[in-house]
């Protein structure tokens, strides 16, 4: 570590995270789970609005680090619009990036790519899954029927 | 101020502490503090977390190996005499510096956690009821709440806590409805390790006395940071751990008080806690082996000694004295800045060296990634406190908490980094 | 002899052990062997006890306080996660070690005492009741044995034990009269401390499994001296502890079935093991570190890494090999003096480095007293096994025990000095 | 340690072990005491035949090391025709020098004066305090009349 602070709060993240997309309230969601690191006190709430198989809206809401709000965020922006199959696939690459492996299915990340930054800063990895893994979990139970309770990245 | 008649103690003090406190020569004695973290220099401020070592501590368990290392207790060669002798004398030592308890009356153990462990699970499995209470206060280290917790659960006693007010400080008015005649124990922490208050544990003690109750008292951040007499206190219990003064990790205590430890089931079955065993049936070793089952962290109790040693060759007075000034400064620096908000009593003299603050909108993890980034080392989250932490209406804070080899220049980099830290995360 | 048949994999072990082991360059690397006693160069034989350190271990634990010391996992500076990464990375080295288990699966404790405590406590406080049986062996270890009377007689259960014959190997003949269908669990030893026997786990884990039971293997003599593989002998729990295994003092491990481990409440209660509190509410982390409350050994755990490195870099293999060759030269000398008498099997093969006898009249604790005075390093006494010890019709037993280190040599001097022992103490 | 084995085992000690003295046991013993150091294995049994407040008679039955029988033999030599005050005076002083201090009220030693090179071998002193705790509780039990469960020194 020491000084390639810019790398964890690059200027995507930093913008992400001063203005965050997607903050506002969803009207009856389709899909919505809520995901939270207790040790770390971050909470987060991810509402979809899913139509023809497509992520109409989305709504993120999130109390953390700037991180966690700057993944967030990011995960509002690049999921709108994306088929449920491809919000899946971007799930796993960021997993992938963020741990520093190589995803199976490699896509375009597009900003995202700016979470890269993170896998140099181990601790700091829970806060960049959180609002994936509480995605994903959220499409499971809505896809298995079978509820989740709550999701957790520690 | 203390009042005039009280100058000629100011007056002494302050001359032990200039002639104990000698900052460069102490640092020197500090090899991490020479550490560069990236192209910066290391400021080590996470010291309530657990401390640095002095080189006398490092070459004690150094040399501990090189020409001593035996199992205790039962060797009858000399390896195992030297060593054995050189554990029990680092009990002895320990014993004399909480106010010279007898060794009998000090347990070895593996940290602060596992003593208030064996006092639940051994003490209170047995004198704890249905109907009985346990009070605590509201500042509790997860390590003075989960064990009373689960033995709640486990046996149906409630939990009733010591309020704080405002100012992070115990509120004693309503104390005769908490410490009530079912109160079987009575446990607080004697300084906060996030608010840094200093609880009255005198006062505290003779209340629970009176009312029937078993005192512990979780030393965990005052045996290290100011003198300490168990028995003036009156503790039935004390707990402590070395890593956090000088010491290495995985060694800490736990005192009690003979007879309460002689009516108390051993916390470990094995080796060195028997005294016979045969195949259906085992009795016990005298205290305080009663309560150390099979090989202890021999390494690790004999290089506290020496840590012991420098502690008392500073004096306890002195390291308090240093670390109050540290803190007054703290305090001062830290208001200047815009955007600090800082949490647990402004008195001095009824706190310690653990100062947590919050800053603006800049979440605390945020907030300790920036400042190692300058090769500052605070804590941020809920330093192991979660309902103290969110009693105060936060998830984290930013800590940072001063030991013996810290000085205001330390100081005066964690109040530049904080305000260039506002201007990075926008605020400026 | 082995037949010829399996001539081939001799010869590949020899070639291994004579690749491996270099007595001189080894000796080199244990700082202590060149310690004198007296007059007399340490010949250091109580191995079973504790073994001593490489350089690289106490290298390892000087370089952690000197450069990196910070307590772990809550920590977001620099030296906190480096903290935390080596001493997760020791986790996953040992967890390599004894067969490739999962990091989640292996709980870091004080020693192999603690591991068995915590499965007696919190596995067996839970699934042990009146009419159930606990099956043990006769030559456990007192950490095998006083948890579990304990725990029988907080419950009820009965305690049955496998018995030893004349050779001290243990009588399966009767094994299913005593593994029978009310036995809630089956714990013993893998290698005896005493007689150096090795038990037959992989047979008995089958005969335990198919009555139902819970496999718990205590390592603690084992791992040091022979390859392991936990999943090969398909126990549900195995403890070790690191100081017998070149490793620092104050670390132990507990591997634990994924499954079991979860269906169990924690043993120690405070911070680290919890995932979130409330003042009348808590919930534990995930696997490991459900069981691990407090600050742990984190230096210990630390500088046990190197302590694996080593023996992997020789080979579990050739350890065995070689310790074999040693037990084998040291019954032969011991058996040509007058008046010894070997405890445990002759059978090289079935049998680990640990040697126990008596020497005629001659009170074990003199002769250890005596071969001291010449640098011999021995244990005498009843080894934490006192019902072994007197099911053998003693009240003490010399032991010596071997490792990496030792050579012929050493054993020619215990053999001279037992044969002066025999004129000394007038027998002569 | 190291070498100097012959201040622990000197020749009276040595004399003392190979040929203990008061083995043969007592008709009718005043007070008896059974004194047991599991850890060690040691195990002794001391019996006195009292007459007029002084030891008519002694026997010192022992299992144990060298230094456990020579110092029951050589006590059971010391307090034989010794009245009881002179016995316990002379356990204080055996006391004193097995721990290396200063006895309160010093007496003479005459043979006895060989444990004192006991006190260089921290780990045997209770080797040879056995016999004189078992005999000293013994005593005690016998003038309170209270019994007393057996003495250790462990
Ligand atoms: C077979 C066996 N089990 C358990 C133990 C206990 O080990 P520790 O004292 O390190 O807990 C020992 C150590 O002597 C042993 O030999
Ligand atoms: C007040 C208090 N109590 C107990 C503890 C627990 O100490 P350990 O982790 O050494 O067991 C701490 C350490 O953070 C503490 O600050």
């Amino acid at each position: 570590m020491g000084d390639n602070l810019d790398d964890l709060y690059r200027d995507i993240i930093m913008d992400h995270y001063k203005y965050p997309r997607g903050k506002k309230k969803l009207e009856k969601a389709d899909v919505k789970n809520e995901g939270k690191n207790p040790v770390c006190g971050d909470e987060i709430e991810v509402s979809l609005k899913v139509n023809s198989g497509k992520v109409e809206d989305i709504s993120v809401e999130c109390i953390g680090c700037a991180i966690s709000v700057a993944s967030g965020s990011m995960l509002a922006d690049a999921i709108r619009g994306k088929t449920i199959d491809e919000v899946k696939k971007i799930a796993a690459n960021i997993k992938a990036v963020l741990i520093g492996e190589k995803a199976e299915e490699a896509v375009e990340l597009g900003d995202l790519e700016a979470l890269e930054g993170v896998n140099k800063f181990p601790v700091r990895v829970k806060c960049a899954l959180l609002s994936w893994t509480t995605l994903i979990d959220g499409l499971e139970a809505w896809e298995t029927g079978e509820g989740k309770n709550g999701s957790t990245t520690e | 101020m203390k009042s005039e008649n009280t100058g000629g103690t100011i007056l002494r003090e302050k001359r032990e502490a200039t002639a104990g406190f000698d900052p460069e020569a102490i640092m020197a004695d500090f090899p991490i503090l020479t550490r560069k973290i990236g192209s910066n220099k290391l400021v080590y401020l996470d010291n309530a977390a657990t401390t640095q070592k002095p080189t006398s501590v490092i070459e004690a368990l150094n040399s501990y190996y090189r020409v001593m290392n035996a199992n205790v207790h039962r060797g009858l060669h000399t390896l195992a005499e030297e060593s054995t002798a050189a554990f029990e004398e680092a009990r002895r030592k320990t014993a004399l510096f909480i106010g010279g308890v007898k060794s009998e009356e000090l347990i070895i153990t593996r940290n602060a956690t596992e003593s208030i462990n064996i006092v639940a699970a051994s003490w209170g499995r047995k004198n704890i009821r249905r109907g009985d209470r346990i009070v605590l206060t509201e500042m509790e280290h997860h390590a003075n709440l989960v064990p009373w917790i689960a033995l709640s659960k486990e046996t149906g006693a409630e939990l009733a806590y010591i309020p704080i007010d405002s100012q992070g400080v115990l509120d004693l008015e309503n104390i005769d409805s908490i410490i009530t005649d079912n109160t079987k124990i009575v446990s607080l922490t004697q300084m906060s390790n996030v608010l840094g208050t200093i609880n009255p544990v005198e006062e505290i003690g003779r209340i629970a006395h009176a009312a029937g109750a078993v005192f512990l008292v979780d030393g965990a951040q005052s045996a290290p940071h100011m003198p300490v007499n168990v028995k003036a206190m009156d503790a039935d219990f004390y707990v402590f751990s070395a890593h956090k003064m000088l010491g290495p990790t995985g060694i800490g205590f736990l005192y009690g008080r003979e007879n309460i430890l002689n009516s108390m089931e051993p916390f470990l079955y094995g080796g060195e806690m028997i005294r016979e065993v045969r195949y259906d049936y085992a009795d016990w070793n005298i205290l305080p082996w009663k309560f150390e089952a099979g090989t202890p962290n021999i390494a690790g109790a004999i290089g506290f000694s020496p840590a012991l040693d420098y502690l008392n060759s500073l004096g306890m007075e002195s390291i308090r004295d240093h670390e109050k000034k540290l803190t007054a400064y703290a305090i001062e620096r830290l208001s200047e800045i815009k955007g600090i908000m800082i949490y647990g009593p402004k008195d001095i003299e009824s706190r310690g060296g653990a100062v947590s603050f919050t800053h603006g909108e800049i979440h605390p993890h945020d907030l300790a990634t920036f400042l190692d980034s300058r090769g500052i080392a605070i804590r941020a989250g809920h330093h192991c406190a979660q309902p103290l932490v969110k009693k105060l209406g936060l998830n984290a804070t930013a800590r940072a908490s001063f030991y013996i080899y810290n000085t205001n220049s330390d100081i005066d980099d964690l109040a530049a980094g904080l305000a260039e830290a506002w201007r990075y995360f926008g605020h400026g």
